[in-house]
Protein backbone atom coordinates (compact mmCIF):
# COMPACT_ATOMS: atom_id res chain seq x y z
CA UNK A 1 0.00 0.00 0.00
CA UNK A 2 1.20 4.01 -0.39
CA UNK A 3 0.02 6.64 1.74
CA UNK A 4 -1.96 8.18 -0.34
CA UNK A 5 -3.68 5.84 -3.03
CA UNK A 6 -6.75 5.47 -5.48
CA UNK A 7 -7.52 1.78 -5.40
CA UNK A 8 -9.75 -0.60 -6.88
CA UNK A 9 -9.84 -3.33 -4.70
CA UNK A 10 -11.80 -3.16 -1.34
CA UNK A 11 -10.36 -0.75 1.61
CA UNK A 12 -8.63 -2.34 4.55
CA UNK A 13 -8.99 0.24 6.72
CA UNK A 14 -6.37 -0.84 9.53
CA UNK A 15 -3.85 -0.68 7.08
CA UNK A 16 -4.27 2.84 6.66
CA UNK A 17 -4.13 3.59 10.89
CA UNK A 18 -1.42 1.05 11.28
CA UNK A 19 0.56 3.41 8.81
CA UNK A 20 0.34 6.76 11.16
CA UNK A 21 0.61 5.57 14.38
CA UNK A 22 4.11 5.94 16.04
CA UNK A 23 5.20 6.17 19.37
CA UNK A 24 4.30 9.93 20.11
CA UNK A 25 0.57 9.65 18.88
CA UNK A 26 -1.68 9.55 21.28
CA UNK A 27 -4.78 9.42 19.14
CA UNK A 28 -5.75 7.97 15.50
CA UNK A 29 -8.91 8.84 13.88
CA UNK A 30 -10.10 6.66 10.46
CA UNK A 31 -12.59 7.92 9.00
CA UNK A 32 -14.48 5.85 6.52
CA UNK A 33 -17.22 6.97 3.74
CA UNK A 34 -19.50 4.21 3.37
CA UNK A 35 -22.20 3.79 0.09
CA UNK A 36 -25.04 5.03 1.65
CA UNK A 37 -28.51 3.16 0.63
CA UNK A 38 -30.71 6.45 0.64
CA UNK A 39 -30.07 10.36 -0.36
CA UNK A 40 -32.46 12.19 0.80
CA UNK A 41 -35.37 10.03 0.05
CA UNK A 42 -33.78 7.80 -2.69
CA UNK A 43 -32.77 4.77 -2.49
CA UNK A 44 -28.97 3.72 -4.29
CA UNK A 45 -28.66 0.68 -5.70
CA UNK A 46 -25.11 0.86 -6.16
CA UNK A 47 -22.65 3.78 -7.11
CA UNK A 48 -19.47 4.02 -9.62
CA UNK A 49 -16.45 5.58 -8.92
CA UNK A 50 -14.39 6.95 -11.71
CA UNK A 51 -10.80 8.70 -10.77
CA UNK A 52 -8.22 10.69 -13.02
CA UNK A 53 -6.06 8.33 -11.21
CA UNK A 54 -2.26 10.37 -11.46
CA UNK A 55 -4.10 13.06 -10.34
CA UNK A 56 -5.95 12.28 -7.26
CA UNK A 57 -3.15 10.21 -5.82
CA UNK A 58 -0.98 13.51 -6.04
CA UNK A 59 -3.41 15.60 -4.60
CA UNK A 60 -4.43 13.64 -1.64
CA UNK A 61 -0.44 14.08 -1.21
CA UNK A 62 -1.35 17.44 -0.99
CA UNK A 63 -3.82 17.33 1.45
CA UNK A 64 -1.65 15.04 3.85
CA UNK A 65 1.21 17.65 3.30
CA UNK A 66 -1.10 20.51 4.31
CA UNK A 67 -2.49 18.82 6.98
CA UNK A 68 1.11 17.75 8.35
CA UNK A 69 2.01 21.63 8.44
CA UNK A 70 -0.91 22.85 9.80
CA UNK A 71 -0.85 20.61 12.91
CA UNK A 72 2.47 19.74 14.18
CA UNK A 73 3.12 16.43 14.55
CA UNK A 74 0.50 14.60 12.68
CA UNK A 75 0.53 11.76 10.01
CA UNK A 76 -1.69 11.01 7.54
CA UNK A 77 -2.78 8.39 5.22
CA UNK A 78 -5.99 8.56 2.67
CA UNK A 79 -7.29 5.82 0.49
CA UNK A 80 -10.22 6.22 -1.99
CA UNK A 81 -11.81 3.18 -3.96
CA UNK A 82 -12.67 3.58 -7.69
CA UNK A 83 -15.01 1.10 -9.71
CA UNK A 84 -18.48 -0.10 -8.68
CA UNK A 85 -19.18 0.23 -5.15
CA UNK A 86 -22.21 -1.94 -3.22
CA UNK A 87 -24.15 -0.23 -0.40
CA UNK A 88 -22.06 -0.04 2.85
CA UNK A 89 -18.42 -0.47 0.84
CA UNK A 90 -16.12 1.70 1.74
CA UNK A 91 -15.08 4.49 -0.49
CA UNK A 92 -12.60 6.62 1.25
CA UNK A 93 -10.21 6.23 4.23
CA UNK A 94 -8.51 8.72 6.26
CA UNK A 95 -5.96 7.91 9.22
CA UNK A 96 -5.09 10.88 10.62
CA UNK A 97 -2.49 10.60 13.95
CA UNK A 98 -1.57 13.11 16.74
CA UNK A 99 -0.21 13.51 19.53
CA UNK A 100 -3.60 14.95 21.08
CA UNK A 101 -6.99 14.09 20.07
CA UNK A 102 -8.15 17.49 18.77
CA UNK A 103 -5.68 17.59 16.23
CA UNK A 104 -6.93 14.33 15.33
CA UNK A 105 -10.79 14.82 15.06
CA UNK A 106 -10.03 18.65 13.22
CA UNK A 107 -7.19 17.35 10.66
CA UNK A 108 -9.33 14.29 9.62
CA UNK A 109 -12.60 16.31 8.49
CA UNK A 110 -10.11 18.88 7.34
CA UNK A 111 -9.13 15.85 4.64
CA UNK A 112 -12.54 15.11 3.78
CA UNK A 113 -13.30 18.59 3.28
CA UNK A 114 -10.56 19.63 1.05
CA UNK A 115 -10.86 15.85 -1.00
CA UNK A 116 -14.75 17.17 -2.13
CA UNK A 117 -12.76 19.66 -3.09
CA UNK A 118 -10.06 19.17 -5.09
CA UNK A 119 -9.35 15.40 -5.57
CA UNK A 120 -10.82 14.48 -9.55
CA UNK A 121 -12.76 11.94 -8.21
CA UNK A 122 -16.32 10.95 -9.35
CA UNK A 123 -19.28 9.11 -8.35
CA UNK A 124 -22.11 8.23 -10.04
CA UNK A 125 -25.42 6.78 -8.58
CA UNK A 126 -27.47 4.08 -9.98
CA UNK A 127 -31.02 4.29 -8.56
CA UNK A 128 -33.61 2.12 -9.73
CA UNK A 129 -35.13 4.81 -12.75
CA UNK A 130 -31.57 6.11 -14.00
CA UNK A 131 -28.01 7.03 -13.01
CA UNK A 132 -26.23 10.34 -12.55
CA UNK A 133 -22.66 11.82 -12.38
CA UNK A 134 -22.80 13.40 -9.17
CA UNK A 135 -21.34 17.25 -8.87
CA UNK A 136 -23.46 18.80 -11.16
CA UNK A 137 -25.85 20.85 -8.89
CA UNK A 138 -28.42 21.13 -11.43
CA UNK A 139 -28.87 17.62 -11.79
CA UNK A 140 -29.13 16.12 -7.60
CA UNK A 141 -31.70 13.55 -6.94
CA UNK A 142 -34.95 15.76 -5.54
CA UNK A 143 -37.03 15.02 -2.81
CA UNK A 144 -39.88 15.12 -5.00
CA UNK A 145 -39.02 11.81 -7.08
CA UNK A 146 -40.18 10.34 -3.92
CA UNK B 1 0.31 17.93 -30.03
CA UNK B 2 -1.09 17.56 -26.42
CA UNK B 3 -3.55 15.10 -24.69
CA UNK B 4 -6.85 15.86 -23.74
CA UNK B 5 -8.47 13.73 -21.11
CA UNK B 6 -12.53 13.75 -20.33
CA UNK B 7 -14.25 12.50 -17.16
CA UNK B 8 -17.12 11.89 -16.09
CA UNK B 9 -20.19 14.11 -16.93
CA UNK B 10 -17.64 15.61 -19.77
CA UNK B 11 -16.89 12.45 -20.83
CA UNK B 12 -20.40 11.58 -21.55
CA UNK B 13 -21.02 15.22 -23.23
CA UNK B 14 -17.91 14.56 -25.28
CA UNK B 15 -18.33 11.07 -26.07
CA UNK B 16 -14.68 9.84 -25.61
CA UNK B 17 -12.42 9.70 -22.90
CA UNK B 18 -9.44 11.27 -24.79
CA UNK B 19 -8.50 12.34 -27.89
CA UNK B 20 -4.69 14.51 -29.21
CA UNK B 21 -5.08 17.27 -30.92
CA UNK B 22 -3.17 19.93 -32.85
CA UNK B 23 -2.95 22.90 -29.43
CA UNK B 24 0.42 24.72 -28.34
CA UNK B 25 1.38 27.78 -27.40
CA UNK B 26 -2.08 29.28 -26.52
CA UNK B 27 -3.63 29.88 -23.23
CA UNK B 28 -5.94 27.71 -21.44
CA UNK B 29 -8.63 30.12 -22.57
CA UNK B 30 -7.88 29.32 -26.24
CA UNK B 31 -8.91 25.56 -25.24
CA UNK B 32 -12.04 26.67 -23.87
CA UNK B 33 -13.36 28.63 -26.92
CA UNK B 34 -11.57 25.54 -28.77
CA UNK B 35 -13.13 22.62 -26.60
CA UNK B 36 -17.17 24.55 -26.66
CA UNK B 37 -17.08 25.29 -30.20
CA UNK B 38 -16.25 21.69 -30.71
CA UNK B 39 -18.33 20.41 -27.60
CA UNK B 40 -21.22 23.10 -27.29
CA UNK B 41 -22.06 23.35 -23.01
CA UNK B 42 -18.93 22.61 -21.78
CA UNK B 43 -18.31 25.03 -20.69
CA UNK B 44 -21.12 25.71 -18.90
CA UNK B 45 -20.33 22.54 -17.21
CA UNK B 46 -18.48 24.41 -14.15
CA UNK B 47 -15.30 22.00 -15.38
CA UNK B 48 -12.03 22.94 -14.55
CA UNK B 49 -8.95 22.38 -16.78
CA UNK B 50 -5.97 20.90 -15.18
CA UNK B 51 -2.87 20.93 -17.39
CA UNK B 52 0.08 18.15 -16.66
CA UNK B 53 -2.39 17.17 -13.55
CA UNK B 54 -1.80 20.98 -11.96
CA UNK B 55 -5.13 23.01 -11.63
CA UNK B 56 -4.07 25.98 -14.08
CA UNK B 57 -5.46 29.49 -14.63
CA UNK B 58 -7.41 30.61 -18.50
CA UNK B 59 -3.65 32.97 -18.64
CA UNK B 60 -1.83 29.61 -18.51
CA UNK B 61 0.30 28.77 -21.37
CA UNK B 62 -0.24 25.15 -23.20
CA UNK B 63 2.79 23.60 -24.43
CA UNK B 64 3.02 20.61 -27.00
CA UNK B 65 2.97 17.47 -25.24
CA UNK B 66 1.23 18.98 -22.21
CA UNK B 67 -1.19 16.62 -21.30
CA UNK B 68 -3.94 18.11 -19.79
CA UNK B 69 -7.50 17.51 -18.29
CA UNK B 70 -11.43 18.68 -18.15
CA UNK B 71 -12.07 18.05 -14.29
CA UNK B 72 -15.88 18.41 -14.00
CA UNK B 73 -17.52 19.31 -9.97
CA UNK B 74 -15.66 16.59 -8.08
CA UNK B 75 -17.49 14.23 -6.18
CA UNK B 76 -15.15 12.09 -3.76
CA UNK B 77 -15.36 10.83 -0.51
CA UNK C 1 -18.05 -8.46 22.38
CA UNK C 2 -20.34 -6.17 23.62
CA UNK C 3 -21.20 -2.81 21.85
CA UNK C 4 -20.27 -0.97 25.44
CA UNK C 5 -17.17 -3.58 27.49
CA UNK C 6 -14.22 -2.67 29.54
CA UNK C 7 -11.70 -5.60 28.50
CA UNK C 8 -8.41 -6.68 29.30
CA UNK C 9 -7.24 -8.46 25.71
CA UNK C 10 -5.88 -5.69 22.80
CA UNK C 11 -8.79 -4.11 21.36
CA UNK C 12 -9.55 -4.96 18.11
CA UNK C 13 -10.96 -1.69 16.12
CA UNK C 14 -12.48 -3.20 13.41
CA UNK C 15 -14.98 -5.45 15.43
CA UNK C 16 -16.46 -1.54 16.74
CA UNK C 17 -16.67 -0.44 13.43
CA UNK C 18 -18.60 -3.05 11.86
CA UNK C 19 -21.15 -3.34 14.95
CA UNK C 20 -22.03 0.42 13.84
CA UNK C 21 -22.22 -0.36 10.39
CA UNK C 22 -25.79 0.04 8.60
CA UNK C 23 -26.76 0.70 5.14
CA UNK C 24 -28.38 4.29 6.39
CA UNK C 25 -24.23 5.37 7.55
CA UNK C 26 -22.91 7.24 5.23
CA UNK C 27 -20.04 7.86 7.78
CA UNK C 28 -18.10 5.77 10.35
CA UNK C 29 -15.54 7.66 12.74
CA UNK C 30 -12.96 5.29 14.54
CA UNK C 31 -11.25 6.77 16.97
CA UNK C 32 -8.69 5.22 19.45
CA UNK C 33 -6.43 6.57 22.31
CA UNK C 34 -2.73 5.26 21.88
CA UNK C 35 -0.08 4.96 25.23
CA UNK C 36 1.84 7.93 23.93
CA UNK C 37 5.22 7.62 25.12
CA UNK C 38 6.25 11.32 25.81
CA UNK C 39 4.07 13.52 27.94
CA UNK C 40 4.97 17.15 28.89
CA UNK C 41 8.46 16.38 28.11
CA UNK C 42 7.90 12.98 30.52
CA UNK C 43 8.63 9.56 29.48
CA UNK C 44 5.84 6.49 29.89
CA UNK C 45 7.59 3.45 30.22
CA UNK C 46 3.88 2.00 30.21
CA UNK C 47 0.69 2.64 32.01
CA UNK C 48 -1.80 0.85 33.79
CA UNK C 49 -5.56 1.08 33.69
CA UNK C 50 -8.09 -0.03 36.31
CA UNK C 51 -11.97 0.26 36.10
CA UNK C 52 -15.05 -0.31 38.47
CA UNK C 53 -15.72 -2.24 35.70
CA UNK C 54 -19.85 -2.81 36.03
CA UNK C 55 -20.13 0.93 36.50
CA UNK C 56 -17.67 1.78 33.46
CA UNK C 57 -19.75 -0.09 31.18
CA UNK C 58 -22.60 1.05 32.20
CA UNK C 59 -21.63 4.78 32.03
CA UNK C 60 -20.21 3.73 28.40
CA UNK C 61 -24.01 2.74 27.71
CA UNK C 62 -25.22 5.94 28.97
CA UNK C 63 -22.87 8.04 26.99
CA UNK C 64 -23.73 5.85 23.67
CA UNK C 65 -27.74 6.53 24.38
CA UNK C 66 -26.98 10.17 24.91
CA UNK C 67 -25.37 10.68 21.46
CA UNK C 68 -27.58 8.43 19.79
CA UNK C 69 -30.32 10.81 21.38
CA UNK C 70 -28.81 13.50 20.36
CA UNK C 71 -28.14 12.57 17.35
CA UNK C 72 -30.10 11.26 15.09
CA UNK C 73 -29.58 8.06 12.68
CA UNK C 74 -26.24 7.75 14.93
CA UNK C 75 -24.83 3.81 16.77
CA UNK C 76 -22.40 4.39 18.50
CA UNK C 77 -19.33 1.02 20.27
CA UNK C 78 -17.55 1.93 22.83
CA UNK C 79 -14.56 -0.31 24.61
CA UNK C 80 -11.57 0.59 27.27
CA UNK C 81 -9.08 -1.83 28.24
CA UNK C 82 -7.71 -1.91 31.54
CA UNK C 83 -4.00 -3.45 32.82
CA UNK C 84 -0.70 -3.16 31.87
CA UNK C 85 -0.76 -1.64 28.10
CA UNK C 86 3.04 -0.66 26.35
CA UNK C 87 3.48 2.54 24.53
CA UNK C 88 1.40 2.38 21.20
CA UNK C 89 -1.51 0.07 22.32
CA UNK C 90 -4.72 1.22 22.10
CA UNK C 91 -6.67 2.41 25.58
CA UNK C 92 -10.03 2.97 24.07
CA UNK C 93 -11.43 2.36 20.72
CA UNK C 94 -15.00 4.44 19.92
CA UNK C 95 -16.78 4.12 16.86
CA UNK C 96 -19.76 6.18 15.42
CA UNK C 97 -21.55 5.55 12.43
CA UNK C 98 -23.93 8.17 11.44
CA UNK C 99 -25.63 8.93 8.21
CA UNK C 100 -23.72 12.38 7.42
CA UNK C 101 -20.05 12.90 8.45
CA UNK C 102 -20.09 15.70 10.09
CA UNK C 103 -22.69 14.13 12.77
CA UNK C 104 -20.00 11.16 13.18
CA UNK C 105 -17.12 13.74 13.71
CA UNK C 106 -18.62 15.54 16.26
CA UNK C 107 -20.29 12.42 17.74
CA UNK C 108 -17.36 10.84 18.46
CA UNK C 109 -15.27 13.95 19.98
CA UNK C 110 -18.16 14.50 22.42
CA UNK C 111 -18.16 10.43 23.65
CA UNK C 112 -14.38 10.78 24.27
CA UNK C 113 -14.94 14.07 26.33
CA UNK C 114 -17.56 12.31 28.19
CA UNK C 115 -15.47 8.86 29.01
CA UNK C 116 -12.60 11.54 30.74
CA UNK C 117 -15.59 13.01 32.71
CA UNK C 118 -18.17 10.02 33.94
CA UNK C 119 -16.33 6.59 33.50
CA UNK C 120 -14.75 5.37 36.86
CA UNK C 121 -11.20 4.22 34.59
CA UNK C 122 -7.92 5.72 36.16
CA UNK C 123 -4.57 4.99 34.71
CA UNK C 124 -1.19 5.37 36.39
CA UNK C 125 1.89 6.44 34.36
CA UNK C 126 5.05 4.70 35.37
CA UNK C 127 8.24 6.40 34.45
CA UNK C 128 11.50 5.61 34.71
CA UNK C 129 11.51 7.23 38.04
CA UNK C 130 8.36 6.48 39.78
CA UNK C 131 4.30 5.95 39.21
CA UNK C 132 1.80 8.11 40.26
CA UNK C 133 -2.34 7.62 39.66
CA UNK C 134 -3.69 10.24 37.01
CA UNK C 135 -6.61 12.59 37.80
CA UNK C 136 -5.21 14.41 40.27
CA UNK C 137 -4.56 17.25 39.15
CA UNK C 138 -2.01 18.43 41.80
CA UNK C 139 0.22 15.79 41.47
CA UNK C 140 0.09 15.29 37.34
CA UNK C 141 4.03 15.48 35.81
CA UNK C 142 5.35 19.00 35.64
CA UNK C 143 7.85 20.14 32.65
CA UNK C 144 10.46 21.44 34.99
CA UNK C 145 11.10 17.08 35.66
CA UNK C 146 13.19 17.07 32.30
CA UNK D 1 -23.86 -3.73 56.24
CA UNK D 2 -23.08 -2.04 52.87
CA UNK D 3 -19.64 -2.71 50.64
CA UNK D 4 -17.22 -0.16 50.01
CA UNK D 5 -14.90 0.12 47.21
CA UNK D 6 -12.17 1.63 46.69
CA UNK D 7 -10.05 2.80 43.27
CA UNK D 8 -6.45 3.79 42.01
CA UNK D 9 -5.62 6.64 44.82
CA UNK D 10 -8.04 6.07 46.79
CA UNK D 11 -7.43 2.33 47.25
CA UNK D 12 -3.59 3.53 47.86
CA UNK D 13 -5.10 6.08 50.64
CA UNK D 14 -7.14 3.38 52.06
CA UNK D 15 -4.83 0.80 51.90
CA UNK D 16 -7.49 -1.70 50.48
CA UNK D 17 -9.84 -2.78 48.12
CA UNK D 18 -12.39 -2.97 49.54
CA UNK D 19 -14.16 -3.72 52.98
CA UNK D 20 -17.69 -3.86 54.52
CA UNK D 21 -19.01 -1.61 57.14
CA UNK D 22 -22.19 -1.12 59.55
CA UNK D 23 -24.19 1.56 57.81
CA UNK D 24 -27.66 1.77 56.73
CA UNK D 25 -30.31 5.18 56.38
CA UNK D 26 -27.73 7.28 57.04
CA UNK D 27 -26.67 10.11 54.13
CA UNK D 28 -23.69 10.10 51.84
CA UNK D 29 -22.12 13.11 53.65
CA UNK D 30 -22.61 11.20 56.83
CA UNK D 31 -20.40 8.20 55.01
CA UNK D 32 -18.39 10.63 53.95
CA UNK D 33 -17.75 12.30 57.96
CA UNK D 34 -17.15 8.40 58.75
CA UNK D 35 -14.60 7.91 56.11
CA UNK D 36 -12.73 10.98 56.82
CA UNK D 37 -12.35 10.07 60.04
CA UNK D 38 -11.02 6.85 59.27
CA UNK D 39 -9.08 7.78 56.17
CA UNK D 40 -8.01 11.24 56.90
CA UNK D 41 -7.59 13.28 53.55
CA UNK D 42 -9.77 11.56 51.79
CA UNK D 43 -12.17 13.79 51.86
CA UNK D 44 -9.81 16.68 50.25
CA UNK D 45 -9.35 14.42 47.28
CA UNK D 46 -11.50 15.62 44.90
CA UNK D 47 -13.34 11.92 44.67
CA UNK D 48 -17.03 11.00 44.13
CA UNK D 49 -19.26 8.53 45.69
CA UNK D 50 -21.44 6.16 43.75
CA UNK D 51 -24.40 4.43 45.09
CA UNK D 52 -25.26 1.38 43.21
CA UNK D 53 -22.99 2.11 40.56
CA UNK D 54 -24.68 6.09 40.07
CA UNK D 55 -23.25 9.17 41.47
CA UNK D 56 -24.76 9.93 44.64
CA UNK D 57 -25.76 13.59 45.99
CA UNK D 58 -24.71 14.03 49.84
CA UNK D 59 -28.18 13.97 51.13
CA UNK D 60 -29.20 10.79 49.45
CA UNK D 61 -29.69 7.60 51.84
CA UNK D 62 -27.36 4.74 52.07
CA UNK D 63 -29.49 1.43 52.54
CA UNK D 64 -28.52 -1.59 54.08
CA UNK D 65 -26.83 -3.69 51.04
CA UNK D 66 -25.78 -0.93 48.75
CA UNK D 67 -22.81 -0.98 47.05
CA UNK D 68 -21.03 2.06 47.80
CA UNK D 69 -17.76 3.49 45.48
CA UNK D 70 -15.42 5.93 46.41
CA UNK D 71 -14.44 7.58 42.49
CA UNK D 72 -11.41 9.18 42.27
CA UNK D 73 -11.35 11.96 39.25
CA UNK D 74 -11.36 9.54 36.40
CA UNK D 75 -8.35 9.70 33.78
CA UNK D 76 -9.78 6.69 31.40
CA UNK D 77 -9.12 7.43 27.61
Amino acid sequence: MKAFEVVTEPIIPQLYADYVLRPEAGAVTLFTGHVREWTKGVRTLYLAYEAYVPMAEKKLAEIGREIEDKWEGTSVAIAHRIGELQISDIAVVIAVSSPHRKTAYEANEYAIERIKEIVPIWKKEIWEDGEEWIGDQKKKPKEEIV
Amino acid sequence: MIELHYFAGIRVLTGIPKESVNFSNQTVEDLWKWADEKYPGIRNSSARIAVNEEYALPSDVIESGDVVAFIPPVSGG
